[in-house]
């Protein structure tokens, strides 16, 4: 609640701050100071809650450790976001305060998708998390790409809110519940409508992951949005999205009966989106793509997690979540220092610029699920959530194999920064970028050698 | 199927929709009177005693006018603009209540089209549609001014619009219903709603005049500007059906008015007459139908002594007074109301 | 659960609106019959020249159909919300006593967030027209 | 009515929505068809709504919450949708979808 | 304790390390790779009195119910020894030549031996798999920094070949912590696990695959010569002397008590595998003609006998391989030290163009005459102990199989034999008349290593006596 609270109101605040205030860095402060209230705003919840959770809006949100632990993560990869990418904004266009307050407006949904327990907060959820972002992709008004991506974002985001409409809306018809919780109940006897509704559901979640075969707007989007928001829809948003979608199957639609309906439709999905993510990755030939790509790739191994609905799962999707965002904001933040973003542009990094290279390499060491990075682990948990869940252990394999090929297209970046000769063209930064990028491998190596300083709270 | 019932109504509806183009016709009689007399001016006296032909001779007129479509402009929406604003025009009467019950051969005939619980809604919708009307009139005119003043409308319009919604909520508070019916009922047992309402009903009725794009918000056929605005392509009875609808529009905003600030059919002490039912009804229709010709009076008499507003003035009066006023009289309304329960 | 059946329980049945629909085709009966009669009552002289534009009698320049000021545009979009928030002032305003001063100040809160969009786009100049 | 004709007509107004996405070219008709389904939608949940409470689920009107909801979130998808198409439109004078592949390579 | 310092010496100073300048790289990188030497040696003789000292259990991800748990063992001690030396000897015979970014090399190799140890000394499943991927990184660095002309591909093609295989172990691994009754990752948990057999069959191909590949055995062994072949030469050392061990030991420490059952099922294809891998390689090594490449197969050679030993499952053998891992690390190491020595004289690889060394450098060719002997085993050397015990353990095993490796130690000494020839003998040409002879550094290293083999060769008991708890322990299991 209170997470859910600051953050909207954050955001409100920031838009009337944009009105007032003109110089950007000032922005930039104050929307950090705003992060770290809305963070500390969201531990202090957790010494409130009794009995494990606690209830809000009429029993349509629940509260519980997890969802702070999830929105605390969340929060905190915001914050890094802010952090290290915050100047960044400027660039893109005249209103920073805006753009701001519009990520404090996708935070808010993610806090509520942290802690739904009604259909109609999912809905709102991935909406509020969807809207925002098409105004992101396109706030680059002048560049044809970022038009682009913003219009095939819109119609292709609406598209699937339609058929998440229609799932909700089929379930209900069946169930005549919107509660999540209620919905569990009635699993007894499976009416048609409700597998329909299941499948749509599923369809249009997978959609929102960017989950394949549903994934190709994804590419285009992350490349023609403006990086620093690509950053930002790549990773939390999309951990968001996922956190939405293993609530609903881990509260709604757990049992055998139901789960035999939708596991063979997800664990195919799962499969597809590994091997496709990976696939095309690998053939990529500039690193925003690849990594557009790679977080489609990653989009399968957090399926992994919702297939196998367990506590490890659960677990293994904070850390999932914590790993790949730090890891991918802080790739972001590199490659944004560098002009070119083909691979070629990375060519002799590690000669020009030590600590850039470094930082690269151990985030992109993080994303491949190199042991002593947060990587390693997020990847254990998963899968080793899936192996326990019993029925799918050639997905595992599958999914090991596909984290074998990632490796290839996550080294071309790091041969090129260190095995390869060039003059790669580097925009400066300040000494506290240096420090944050510091920071930030030292918290993915933290979370890779020692993950209970997550879990112990999880 | 009750056939009585369908007869019934069918009288009703044609009886409504009579009296609507009656008043309309009239009502250009009555403009260029007002006119006249503001102006110290005689008006149209020639057909017959007073002119009182005039509306005939220029409904005639129209009638048997050549009727010209421009080769530029797409054919199909140039005829459907002033058929849908008078069809819209034509529609919004249906839930409005002329007079309470009469009773004839032991049939109780309610004086009202169609009861339904969210008239006021409906009307709304309704009413929201008549933009498409001159929206499709100037779009598909291909001329420049048309289709300025078309978006001019469009625009002046759905900005009124919200105004007008909000200004209705207070209303609502205290009546509870959506039901023109209702709403009128309670005020004949009570004191007229303008009693608690006069702020709401000032902002109620500037939106009435901008909806129904009169002096002085007729931008959008401006004539010195815009050479006529949306209909300048138009002729013949095309340009007579617009014409009409808004002289319709006048008419239901009218009896809107007077149902939902002052009393509809009611009047003060009717119940205490102690006259048969049926003459009580009819003496409430005639009271209604005075009150709708006195602010089609008021209609007319401020387009004849308030120049018309600049389009800057003209949104901002919507958007930066209009609408914050009514969000402030609901507020307060809604205060009072629960202080004194 | 805050909601009862009450919404749905109202009186009025589908059958209600049969007299509107009555009304409709009456209307587009009388709309249609008008329609065709003028059509063929007029006379028919016409001409290239009656039929092409009136621009003040010169010839004319270019389509009309060009993109209009983006104000209106804006104008609409902002009416689109706003309305959709006036929306929810509706079934508060029905059920607005029942609701009592918990109602109140929910709706308070909500004038709030209305008043503050409502003044972030005065302020961000959405709707000034004299530039 | 029974409720099925309402369904019936939901789901297939839903998938004439689905069919225009999938096949138009033109960015505002892709658009008007995703409204066509979200409408789609709200025509079904009223039904079940009304079905549930002649069923006698004394919740039966959240349904109708929902809706509500629905077109809020629709308005604002129009409202930045729009914005969207128009953006477009000013920068390539044109909406067709088609065009829009400068990012596939 | 001293365990923890074994790992934690080269951690610490690989770090530091980096950030060294001019000549302190490498003067660290030889105080470090002494000192823990020194430690090593010390924990040798604590195994004597008192092995318990050297387990160290601490939390470290309770929530997965993993450990710091590592602890030395009879084998584990040796390995250990083992990796200490070869750094050491690396160091020592590197220490006069200059590298380009000295810094990162020298601390890479440092972590690239922090992650070794680890891989010895770890007695958690989830930590054991932690060092191994560590010990892999540093090491493509190090061949993809400092390689040959056609480095990048091939140390990429070497890295994902392993990380493939290590990712099919981490899935096993997670398989059997499932099962665990416990939760824990625990060596003595996955020892008492008694698995169904189906389960235990594909869980060996799990964890085989990855320890296959490291070691490498047919067919998995594609990627080995040519990563030999273009790596820079010390790093070629450590890759064949000690890496290779990992995927024995490997083997010897988790799969053969794990899944017991699975191993013994699966025993005889492995054994084929690698005794056609044994044949193959010899053959192939026999016809080349780059010296590099030579070695590189004849360690696959080696390697395979080693494997097929494994699974032959009795105490001699098992012993044997034992101490021939230690004895090939050290033969191999000194293999590689020579080529080091020749390639940085005369800058060839091919061995055609090499000829008549003898006469120019009499030092260096007595040190690889006699490394090369013990290469093919012959008596006297280290070498012959480890071999003849891992051929009586495949006698008992399989007479034929035994054979048809034998054949093996035959073609070895061809082509061991054939190498020294052409190397140093033979005509001398005008290149080769350059060859300076060996220098001080480099004699320190080379007589430190023909020491062992001498030694060793004549008196191996305390080897055999070191690594005998071992043998026992996965005989029991086994």
């Amino acid at each position: 609640m209170n997470a859910l609270i600051s953050t909207a109101l954050s955001g409100v605040i920031l838009m009337f701050v944009g009105l007032f205030v003109n110089n950007k860095q000032q922005i930039k402060y104050f929307a950090i100071a705003l992060v770290l209230i809305a963070f500390v705003a969201n531990l202090l919840e957790a010494g409130t809650l009794q009995g494990g959770s606690s209830r809000a809006f009429f029993g349509m949100l629940e509260v519980s450790r997890f969802s702070i632990l999830f929105n605390a993560v969340m929060l905190g990869a915001t914050l890094l976001y802010f952090m290290l990418s915050g100047r960044e904004f400027e660039k893109v266009g005249e209103h920073v305060a805006d753009y701001f307050a519009l990520v404090f407006f996708i935070l808010s949904g993610i806090m509520l998708a942290t802690g739904f327990s009604n259909l109609l907060m999912l809905f709102l959820a991935i909406e509020i998390i969807s809207i925002p972002q098409y105004i992101l992709a396109g706030s680059d008004k002048k560049n044809l790409k970022s038009n682009e991506a913003s219009l095939k974002y819109f119609l292709m985001g609406s598209f699937s809110t339609g058929i998440l409409l229609m799932g909700i809306t089929l379930i209900y018809g069946a169930t005549g519940t919107f509660n999540i919780a209620e919905l569990a109940l009635g699993t007894g006897e499976l009416h048609p409508l409700t597998i329909g509704g299941i499948m749509l559901l599923i369809f249009a979640l997978a959609f929102k992951v960017s989950a394949a075969p549903f994934h190709f707007w994804t590419p285009d989007v992350y490349d023609g949005s403006p990086t620093v928001f690509t950053s930002f829809m790549a990773t939390v948003v999309k951990a968001g999205g996922f956190i939405a979608f293993l609530r609903l199957f881990h509260v709604s639609f757990t049992g055998g009966a139901i789960s035999s309906h939708w596991l063979p439709v997800l664990a195919i999905i799962a499969a597809a989106t590994l091997l496709l993510g990976n696939l095309t990755a690998v053939f990529q030939q500039s690193v925003k793509r690849m990594l557009a790509y790679s977080s489609i790739a990653q989009a399968g191994f957090m399926l992994l997690a919702v297939i196998a609905l367990n506590e490890t799962a659960t677990q293994g999707i904070v850390l999932y979540a914590a790993a790949y965002s730090v890891a991918t904001i802080g790739m972001f933040a590199v490659l944004m220092k560098v002009k070119d973003y083909t691979f070629e542009g990375f060519n002799g990094l590690a000669r020009k610029q030590p600590l850039l290279a470094l930082a690269a390499t151990i985030f992109l060491f993080s994303l491949a699920g190199m042991p002593l990075t947060a990587g390693f682990f997020a990847k254990y948990f998963v899968l080793s959530a899936a192996v326990q869940q019993g029925q799918l252990l050639w997905l595992v394999i599958l999914a090991v194999i596909c984290a074998a090929i990632s490796v290839y297209y996550y080294f071309r970046v790091i041969i090129a920064m260190y095995f390869k000769t060039g003059e790669p063209q580097v925009e400066p930064f300040t000494p506290a970028f240096k420090a944050l990028l510091i920071a930030t491998i030292i918290i993915v190596i933290l979370l890779g050698v020692y993950p209970g300083v997550l879990l112990q709270w999880a | 199927m009750d056939w009585v019932f369908i007869v019934e109504k069918l009288a009703l509806i044609s009886g409504v929709l009579a009296l609507s183009l009656g008043v309309a016709m009239y009502s250009t009689w009555g403009e260029r009177k007002v006119a006249a007399i503001i102006q110290d001016r005689r008006g149209p006296n020639r057909a017959g005693f007073m002119g009182l032909l005039q509306p005939l001779a220029d409904g005639g007129k129209l009638f048997f006018k050549e009727e010209i479509i421009p080769t530029n402009s797409h054919r199909f929406l140039f005829i459907l603009g002033p058929s849908v604003a008078m069809l819209v025009a034509c529609m919004t009467s249906a839930v409005i209540p002329w007079g309470d019950v009469l009773t004839i051969a032991g049939r109780q005939i309610p004086l009202q089209v169609a009861d339904i619980n969210i008239g006021i809604l409906y009307i709304f919708g309704v009413v929201s549609l008549g933009v498409y009307g001159i929206m499709l009139g100037g779009w598909a005119s291909n001329n420049k001014f048309s289709l300025l003043a078309s978006v001019r409308a469009a625009s002046q319009i759905i900005s009124y619009e919200l105004a007008l919604g909000l200004s209705l909520i207070a209303l609502l508070m205290f009546t509870g219903s959506l039901s023109l019916k209702d709403i009128v009922e309670q005020q004949r047992h009570g004191l007229w709603n303008i009693v608690y309402q006069p702020l709401g009903f000032i902002i109620f009725l500037v939106c009435a005049f901008a909806e129904c794009n009169r002096t002085p918000f007729d931008l959008p056929e401006a004539e010195n500007e815009l050479n006529g605005g949306y209909h300048l392509e138009y002729s013949s009875m095309k340009l007579g059906f617009y014409l009409f609808a808004e002289y319709i529009n006048m008419f239901i905003s009218s009896a809107l008015m007077a149902s939902l600030y002052f009393g509809g059919y009611s009047f003060p002490g009717m119940d205490s007459l102690g006259l048969a039912p049926n003459l009580v009804t009819i003496l409430g229709f005639v009271a209604l139908f005075i009150k709708i010709l006195l602010f089609l009076f008021f209609f007319m008499w401020v387009r004849w002594t308030i120049p018309r507003f600049r389009y800057d003035q003209l949104m901002r009066l919507g958007w930066n007074i209009m609408i914050p006023l009514a969000l402030v009289n609901m507020l307060i309304t809604g205060a009072i109301i629960l202080a004194r329960q | 659960m805050f909601l009862d059946t009450e919404l749905l329980s109202a009186t009025t049945t589908p059958f209600s609106y049969f007299p509107i629909v009555l009304q409709l085709v009456a209307a587009v009966g009388f709309v249609g019959v008008t329609m065709v009669a003028t059509h063929f009552l007029g006379p028919k002289r016409k001409t290239s020249d009656k039929l092409v534009n009136f621009e003040s009698g010169i010839e004319q320049i270019g389509n009309a159909r060009q993109p209009v000021a983006i104000k209106y545009f804006l104008t609409a979009i902002l009416f689109v919300l706003f309305d959709v928030e006036v929306i929810f002032f509706y079934p508060y305003a029905v059920n607005f006593k029942e609701l009592g001063w918990d109602g109140f100040f929910a709706m308070l809160m909500f004038v709030a967030f209305f008043m503050g969009g409502f003044i972030y786009i005065i302020k961000k100049g959405a709707l000034k027209w004299e530039d | 009515m029974p409720v099925q004709y309402y369904i019936f007509l939901s789901i297939a107004l839903f998938c004439i929505g689905v069919m225009g996405v999938l096949m138009r070219r033109n960015a505002i008709i892709i658009f008007m068809c995703i409204e066509l389904m979200l409408n789609a939608v709200n025509l079904l949940l009223v039904a079940f709504s009304k079905m549930w409470a002649d069923a006698g689920r004394i919740d039966a009107a959240a349904a109708q919450i929902f809706v509500f909801f629905i077109m809020v979130v629709a308005a604002a998808e129009v409202a930045v949708g729009l914005a969207i198409i128009v953006m477009v439109y000013r920068n390539t004078h044109s909406v067709d979808i088609n065009i829009l592949n400068r990012l596939k390579n | 304790m001293l365990t923890v310092l074994l790992i934690l010496i080269p951690l610490v100073t690989g770090l530091i390390t980096f950030g060294l300048k001019g000549s302190g790289p490498k003067v660290l990188g030889l105080i470090s790779s002494l000192a823990s030497l020194a430690v090593v040696i010390g924990a040798l003789f604590q195994f004597r009195t008192a092995p318990d000292a050297l387990h160290l259990v601490a939390p470290w991800i309770p929530q997965l119910g993993a450990q710091f748990n590592v602890g030395l063992d009879g084998m584990a001690v040796m390995l250990c020894l083992l990796t200490n030396i070869a750094f050491l000897l690396v160091f020592i015979t590197i220490y006069n030549r200059s590298y380009e970014r000295a810094s990162s090399f020298y601390g890479l190799m440092l972590l690239s031996q922090a992650g070794l140890i680890g891989v010895f000394t770890a007695y958690d499943a989830m930590l054991f798999y932690v060092f191994w991927e560590l010990a892999l990184i540093p090491v493509y660095f190090l061949c993809s920094m400092w390689g040959g002309e056609k480095r990048i591909p091939v140390t990429f093609k070497f890295f994902v070949y392993t990380f493939a295989g290590s990712l099919l172990m981490l899935v096993g691994i997670i398989y059997l912590y499932l099962q665990s009754p416990d939760r824990s990752f625990s060596y003595t948990t996955f020892t008492n696990l008694n698995l169904p057999v189906q389960e235990q069959s594909w869980l060996f191909w799990l964890l085989f695959v990855a320890f296959a590949i490291k070691m490498p055995i047919f067919p998995f062994h594609t990627w080995q010569p040519d990563t030999y072949e273009q790596s820079p030469t010390p790093v070629t050392m450590i890759l064949s002397g000690v890496m290779v061990k990992m995927g024995l030991f490997g083997v010897i420490r988790w799969l053969l008590p794990v899944v017991p059952q699975g191993a013994y099922m699966w025993a005889e294809v492995a054994m084929v595998l690698s005794v056609i891998g044994i044949i193959y390689a010899s053959c192939i090594a026999i016809v080349q003609t780059d010296i590099k490449r030579l070695i590189a197969y004849s360690s696959i050679a080696h390697v395979g006998l080693m494997c097929a030993a494994i699974f032959a499952n009795n105490e001699q053998s098992l012993q044997g391989i034992q101490i021939q891992m230690f004895n090939h690390g050290i033969n191999i190491i000194g293999l590689w030290i020579v080529v080091e020595i020749i390639q940085q004289r005369l800058n060839i690889k091919n061995m055609d163009e090499m000829g008549g060394i003898a006469q120019y450098a009499p030092r260096l060719s007595i040190f690889l005459v006699i490394i090369a002997l013990a290469n093919i085993a012959l008596p006297l050397t280290n070498g012959f102990i480890g071999e003849f015990l891992m051929f009586s353990g495949l006698f008992q095993y399989n007479f034929w199989l035994m054979g048809v490796a034998g054949l093996g130690i035959i073609l070895a000494a061809v082509y061991t034999l054939n190498m020294v020839q052409k190397v140093i003998f033979g005509q001398g040409n005008a290149l080769t008349a350059t060859t300076v002879d060996l220098q001080n550094t480099e004699l320190v290293a080379l007589s430190l290593i023909v020491g062992v083999i001498l030694f060793l060769g004549v008196y191996p008991k305390p080897m055999l006596d070191l690594v005998g708890s071992t043998t026992e322990l996965v005989n029991k299991v086994f």
